[in-house]
């Protein structure tokens, strides 16, 4: 699906110089996810999020200063001010509008259910007594505990997704259900994921999947959510979006 | 001692509570300079908290104190002692009255110079230099030699209470007092610090001694006060009132601590 | 590495906070005011009564949220920000300032009251009395209670990982889960504490011998 | 502050389910960390040079790094091994490290162990030389020394020091919460608080059953000592 | 005392070193059923090492322990002292000598009554009810009344000491040993031991005891050994002994002891 997801993309250009007067903007990224956010093997932040953020920054003449947080801690810490705005991959939800407010989405990818290739598959009902890794407080959470759980599955809630495949690895769980394309680049182009594939239809159930991906921030900073907004549509225009996106996919990540 | 020397501790009806246990009932006296004063009575008879009210280490509850003609200001505390109104001029005093404890008490973290030095040099700002003379001084004075470097846990009892006795000296205070400076020791070690005592007496130093030893009682102080159950029993010249006591109290004291 | 320095960094600004407060709740329990013993004892008592990680993920999501809120009702609209890092070194000083006081507390009890008496028999003020008689001769009783607390500290520094402070633990388990080889890099993050609490060890062993001078045996 | 949350059947259900696993964790944990400890104090105090030197490089590895990197090593560490993958699925006891419970239990336990055995072997070695001789003198052999005099002492003069570690080990199971999969009450709290953005009341109340149970075991250390250590009481005539 | 009467203790030339310091150079002695054995010597004679290694609580470097008539099997270590051969049998023979040592060794963590039915319970193998029924019996003899419940450390000196014996008889040795087991008691208490003591010779018990207490040599005990750097310099029957010594070295210690 995204070949050219193996192959490391650089790291996100520095800040243009005149940005260290810039206003700060501090951002939120949970750097686990391939390849969304996570950090190359010399310790750098980088990723599709970290990417569009900077694009961002630029677009709005702000500087970006990055703050790594654990994603269970996500929207505790934007509400008590640690940072801004939180550009990591998180989707627009209902339950999450209640606390805090999203830009327009940035892009949107399904999720998808991953078991052992050859698992026969006809709905929620095959994964009976099966153990499902998922992120804690993510969007799959949601989904897999209000669908598959219901259909005999176990739901085992972890902090990261790595963590996951760690004990998929380990034969402590059979599966999990994901974003697809972060899936795909962290785990099953890999050789320990080489046994295991998607089944069943793409997850895109606005109920649990919500609107797509987008940048979260605290009600009340309106401002600052035209502002972001205007952002996205200028590098979505400007083809800025089109280039970071070629870096990582082979396809639309937009979507629709 | 004629009536023109100048008195340097003056102790007016000084009264001490613990609790519902009076402990000192009305007790004064006063020193003039070179008085060496005995205080002999019984264990539990007041003779320690006597001596730690006069710097107010105790809180008493009545009573005046005058050092060297200036009086101690007082003031009455919620629970009815009196503490000190001015904490400097407490301190103050406190440096001109010097305290030989019964069981030293050097400060083990130091060395004897160390000891020595430590209130001199940063109470009354002597200089280093003159304050480390001074210091070696008053251990030739009682009789110490080579031992300036070492921590009082290393000395003897004899000579530890003899340091803390240069320590005194070497603030120069307008009285010492001493509460029983010799009974935490060996009896070959006695002598040692009687000696150093005498020797003071001799040099016309102010002294109160809270003491056991009979003999110097008798044969270095000028005065002798028995107290009795927080009261002053009998007082006197020394020979005299060991002699033939009049007191029947003091009498069966005396026989019980010369057996 | 740098996970290493962070790890000894959040240790020894930990310690920090812990002897300060160690002190000051010590001094608290033996002032013998009222209100001072019963907050000192208050703090002890629950401090030692809930997890560490507990008072951690309290202090670091909820201190700055309660913080937050209890500025805007006093109609302030400051931004707070406790960032990882002091979350982590003030709540690990916080505990441990807890269990600090208690060391320096028996410390305090331990040396004998003729010491400070002496020293007020001699007009030197509380405060000149404390730093120069009590201070010096605490560090003597104090220091094996303090080399345990110490050791426990070191250690206790790994919870800050899980607050997303990126120290040993931290690095260890994100280059374990990005290789998929958590062994050794955990084996290695082990390797590191086991050195530090070996050479703390050594050094606390020799300041205890630096400091029992001046007291117990007769050096021959 | 929102405190209705709390009081839901379900959060309180789950912090239910927290405090038993939490309190199963503990026991277990004390259970097999107490067996291994009285083995290891034995192995410190042995007269063999070699049992001592490995009970105490455990002791001291174990003592010198913290808890939580014990619980990853054996969680996501052990599970890395090839040699354990292949035995993984079928081989007792390597079966039992796909459990979660398990894995923390054993961390727990080994972690116990090693603290307890110092403190054990500490109070074996103060025994009184005197009533080693008294029992030698009577014709005890070696193990019996030990089984009658030495360790029935030394456990009871271990109990105030004991106490304190098993209320360390009550909070230290909080650090299960970091193993996925197991709700203990940490993980109930840390559930609740980000289901509803309640991180205050969500911890605080954890903490609150915390400083109960530690009063409990507070509590009961307290009588144990006065029943098992009348003999170091001072006389009351 | 006739010829008759079987042999309980044995002891054959006994050697033993510390180091270089060679502190038994050959002792011998026997003892009877119904002897009481005296031993006495200034400190360091080397009393309580000879008693210590009768019992082996100290490894002996040559000699030969009968107890009963059944020899203690030794075989030397790689550092040239004997120890057991078997473990077994100085265990069996170990509780038939019963010792009472100085510092009492009571278990601090048993009760008076668990001390004393400890041994025949679970070495002797005594079923519990008759073992506590001993117990009260030999708790009775020595004089003690309602303290079995106490843990030793509230009990006075020399009740402990009453329980070690106690403890010791209900073994029903064939010997006991005793190393000056009034030493570490106050004046007052010394007499209540030794009264018990002279009531265990009058039932012709075999007792070997390392005393300072010539009066109890005298009276109580019908042999005496006086050990002098190692080596017995003079035994005999007690009052003779002790009355007209023949060596210098016993008339200078006694000369020293009486005074
Ligand atoms: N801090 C205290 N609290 C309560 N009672 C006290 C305190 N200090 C002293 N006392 C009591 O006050 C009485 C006098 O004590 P003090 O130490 O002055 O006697 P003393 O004459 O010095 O006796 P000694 O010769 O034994 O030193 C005693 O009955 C003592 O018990
Ligand atoms: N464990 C040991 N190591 C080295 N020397 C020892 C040891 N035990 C005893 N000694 C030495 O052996 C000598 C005899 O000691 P022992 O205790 O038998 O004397 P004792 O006659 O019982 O004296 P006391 O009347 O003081 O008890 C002494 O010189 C003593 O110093
Ligand atoms: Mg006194
Ligand atoms: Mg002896």
């Amino acid at each position: 699906q995204s070949p050219a997801a193996s192959a490391s993309p650089p790291p996100p250009a520095a800040q243009p110089a005149q940005a260290a007067n810039w206003p700060v903007l501090r951002v939120a990224v949970d750097a686990t996810y391939k390849p969304f956010t996570y950090k190359t093997s010399a310790g750098q932040l980088t990723g599709f999020d970290v990417h569009i953020a900077q694009a961002l920054c630029n677009e709005m003449r702000r500087r970006c200063v990055f703050v790594e947080q654990v994603w269970d801690g996500m929207i505790p810490g934007l509400l008590a001010r640690k940072y801004d705005v939180i550009i990591s991959s998180m989707s627009i939800t209902d339950e999450r509008r209640r606390v805090v407010d999203f830009t327009d989405k940035y892009y949107s990818t399904p999720s998808g259910i991953v078991v052992r290739t050859g698992t026969p598959f006809t709905g929620p009902a095959s994964l009976r007594g099966m153990r499902i890794g998922v992120l804690k407080g993510s969007t799959q959470e949601r989904f897999a505990m209000s669908q598959l759980r219901p259909a005999g599955a176990i739901i085992v809630p972890y902090d990261a997704q790595n963590q996951v495949y760690l004990d998929i690895q380990a034969g402590r769980l059979d599966g999990t259900v994901a974003d697809r394309v972060e899936v795909t680049a962290g785990f099953l182009n890999r050789p320990e994921g080489r046994a295991f594939g998607f089944v069943g239809p793409e997850l895109r159930d606005r109920r649990y999947f919500g609107d797509g991906m987008g940048i979260a921030l605290r009600k009340g900073r309106d401002e600052l959510r035209t502002e972001l907004n205007n952002a996205i549509r200028a590098i979505r225009a400007n083809g800025v979006y089109d280039r970071i996106a070629r870096l990582y996919f082979d396809f639309d990540i937009y979507g629709d | 001692m004629s009536l023109a020397t100048p008195t340097k501790l003056e102790v007016i009806d000084l009264h001490k509570r613990y609790g519902s246990h009076e402990v000192l009932k009305g007790v004064s006296l006063s020193a003039r300079a070179g008085d060496v004063i005995s205080i002999i009575g019984s264990s539990g008879s007041g003779k320690s908290t006597l001596l730690r009210c006069i710097n107010l280490l105790e809180k008493p509850h009545q009573g005046r104190i005058i050092v060297a003609g200036e009086e101690l200001h007082l003031r009455p505390t919620r629970s009815g002692e009196l503490e000190a109104a001015n904490a400097q001029q407490l301190q103050r005093l406190r440096t001109r009255l010097a305290m030989v404890f019964q069981s030293f008490n050097l400060w083990a973290h130091m060395t004897v110079l160390q000891n020595i030095i430590e209130a001199p040099l940063h109470l009354l700002k002597v200089p280093k230099e003159q304050a480390v003379q001074t210091a070696r001084l008053y251990l030739e004075r009682v009789g110490l030699h080579g031992v300036e470097d070492r921590y009082p846990a290393h000395l003897s009892g004899g000579q530890q209470q003899r340091v803390a006795i240069a320590r005194a000296l070497a603030v120069e205070p307008e009285v010492m007092l001493f509460d029983e400076p010799t009974s935490a020791l060996d009896p070959e070690l006695v002598s040692e610090v009687l000696r150093v005592m005498q020797q003071l007496a001799l040099e016309h130093r102010t002294m109160v001694v809270v003491t056991h030893e009979m003999g110097f009682a008798r044969e270095v102080s000028n005065h002798l006060i028995f107290l009795h159950q927080g009261r002053i029993e009998e007082q006197g010249a020394p020979r005299e009132v060991l002699a033939s006591p009049k007191s029947e109290r003091l009498a069966q004291f005396l026989a019980g601590s010369l057996k | 590495m740098s996970g290493a320095q962070l790890t000894l960094t959040v240790s020894l600004a930990s310690l920090g906070v812990a002897i300060a407060l160690g002190l000051l709740g010590a001094a608290a329990k033996l002032s013998q005011r009222r209100p001072l013993v019963a907050l000192a004892g208050a703090y002890t008592t629950l401090v030692r009564g809930v997890p560490e990680l507990i008072l951690l993920l309290l202090v670091y999501y909820g201190g700055t949220i309660g913080l937050i809120t209890l500025l805007e009702r006093l109609g302030l609209e400051a931004e707070v920000n406790i960032n990882p890092f002091m979350a982590g070194v003030l709540t690990i000083g916080f505990i441990y300032g807890a269990f600090m006081t208690e060391t320096f507390r028996g410390a305090m009890l331990a040396i004998p009251k003729g010491q400070a008496e002496a020293a007020w028999a001699f007009g030197m003020s509380p405060s000149r009395t404390f730093f120069r008689i009590t201070l010096p001769q605490m560090v003597r009783y104090a220091l094996p209670g303090f080399t345990n607390n110490w050791l426990v500290l070191i250690k206790a520094t790994a919870l800050v990982s899980l607050i997303g402070l990126h120290d040993v633990t931290f690095h260890a388990m994100q280059a374990g889960a990005a290789t998929r080889e958590p062994f050794y890099f955990l084996l290695l993050a082990a390797a590191v504490f086991l050195a530090y609490t070996s050479v703390s060890l050594w050094a606390l062993r020799a300041l205890s011998r630096r400091y029992a001078l001046g007291s117990t045996q007769v050096s021959l | 502050m929102n405190w209705d949350v709390l009081l839901l059947p379900e959060t309180l259900a789950l912090y239910a389910e927290g405090l038993v696993t939490t309190l199963w964790l503990l026991a277990g944990s004390l259970l097999f960390g107490g067996v291994l400890a009285l083995l290891l104090a034995l192995a410190l105090t042995s007269r063999v040079a070699a049992l001592r030197g490995l009970a105490g490089a455990y002791t001291y590895c174990i003592r010198g790094t913290p808890l939580l990197i014990q619980i990853f090593l054996i969680y996501y560490g052990i599970a890395q091994l090839e040699w354990i993958q292949a035995r993984w699925d079928t081989v007792w006891p390597w079966t039992l490290f796909k459990d979660a419970f398990f894995c923390a239990l054993l961390a727990l336990a080994l972690n116990n162990a090693a603290y307890t055995a110092e403190m054990l072997a500490g109070a074996m070695r103060e025994t009184n030389p005197g009533e080693l001789e008294a029992a030698q003198a009577m014709g005890m052999s070696r193990w019996q020394i030990q089984r009658r005099i030495v360790l029935p002492s030394a456990l009871r003069r271990t109990l105030p020091a004991y106490g304190n570690e098993v209320v360390m080990m009550l909070h230290s199971t909080s650090l299960a919460s970091t193993v996925p999969a197991l709700i203990d009450l940490t993980a109930a709290a840390s559930r609740i608080y980000a289901d509803f953005f309640l991180p205050f009341e969500a911890f605080l109340f954890a903490a609150a059953i915390y400083l109960c149970i530690t009063f409990l075991l507070v509590g009961v250390f307290k009588g144990l000592e006065w029943r098992y250590l009348g003999h170091l009481r001072p006389r009351r005539h």
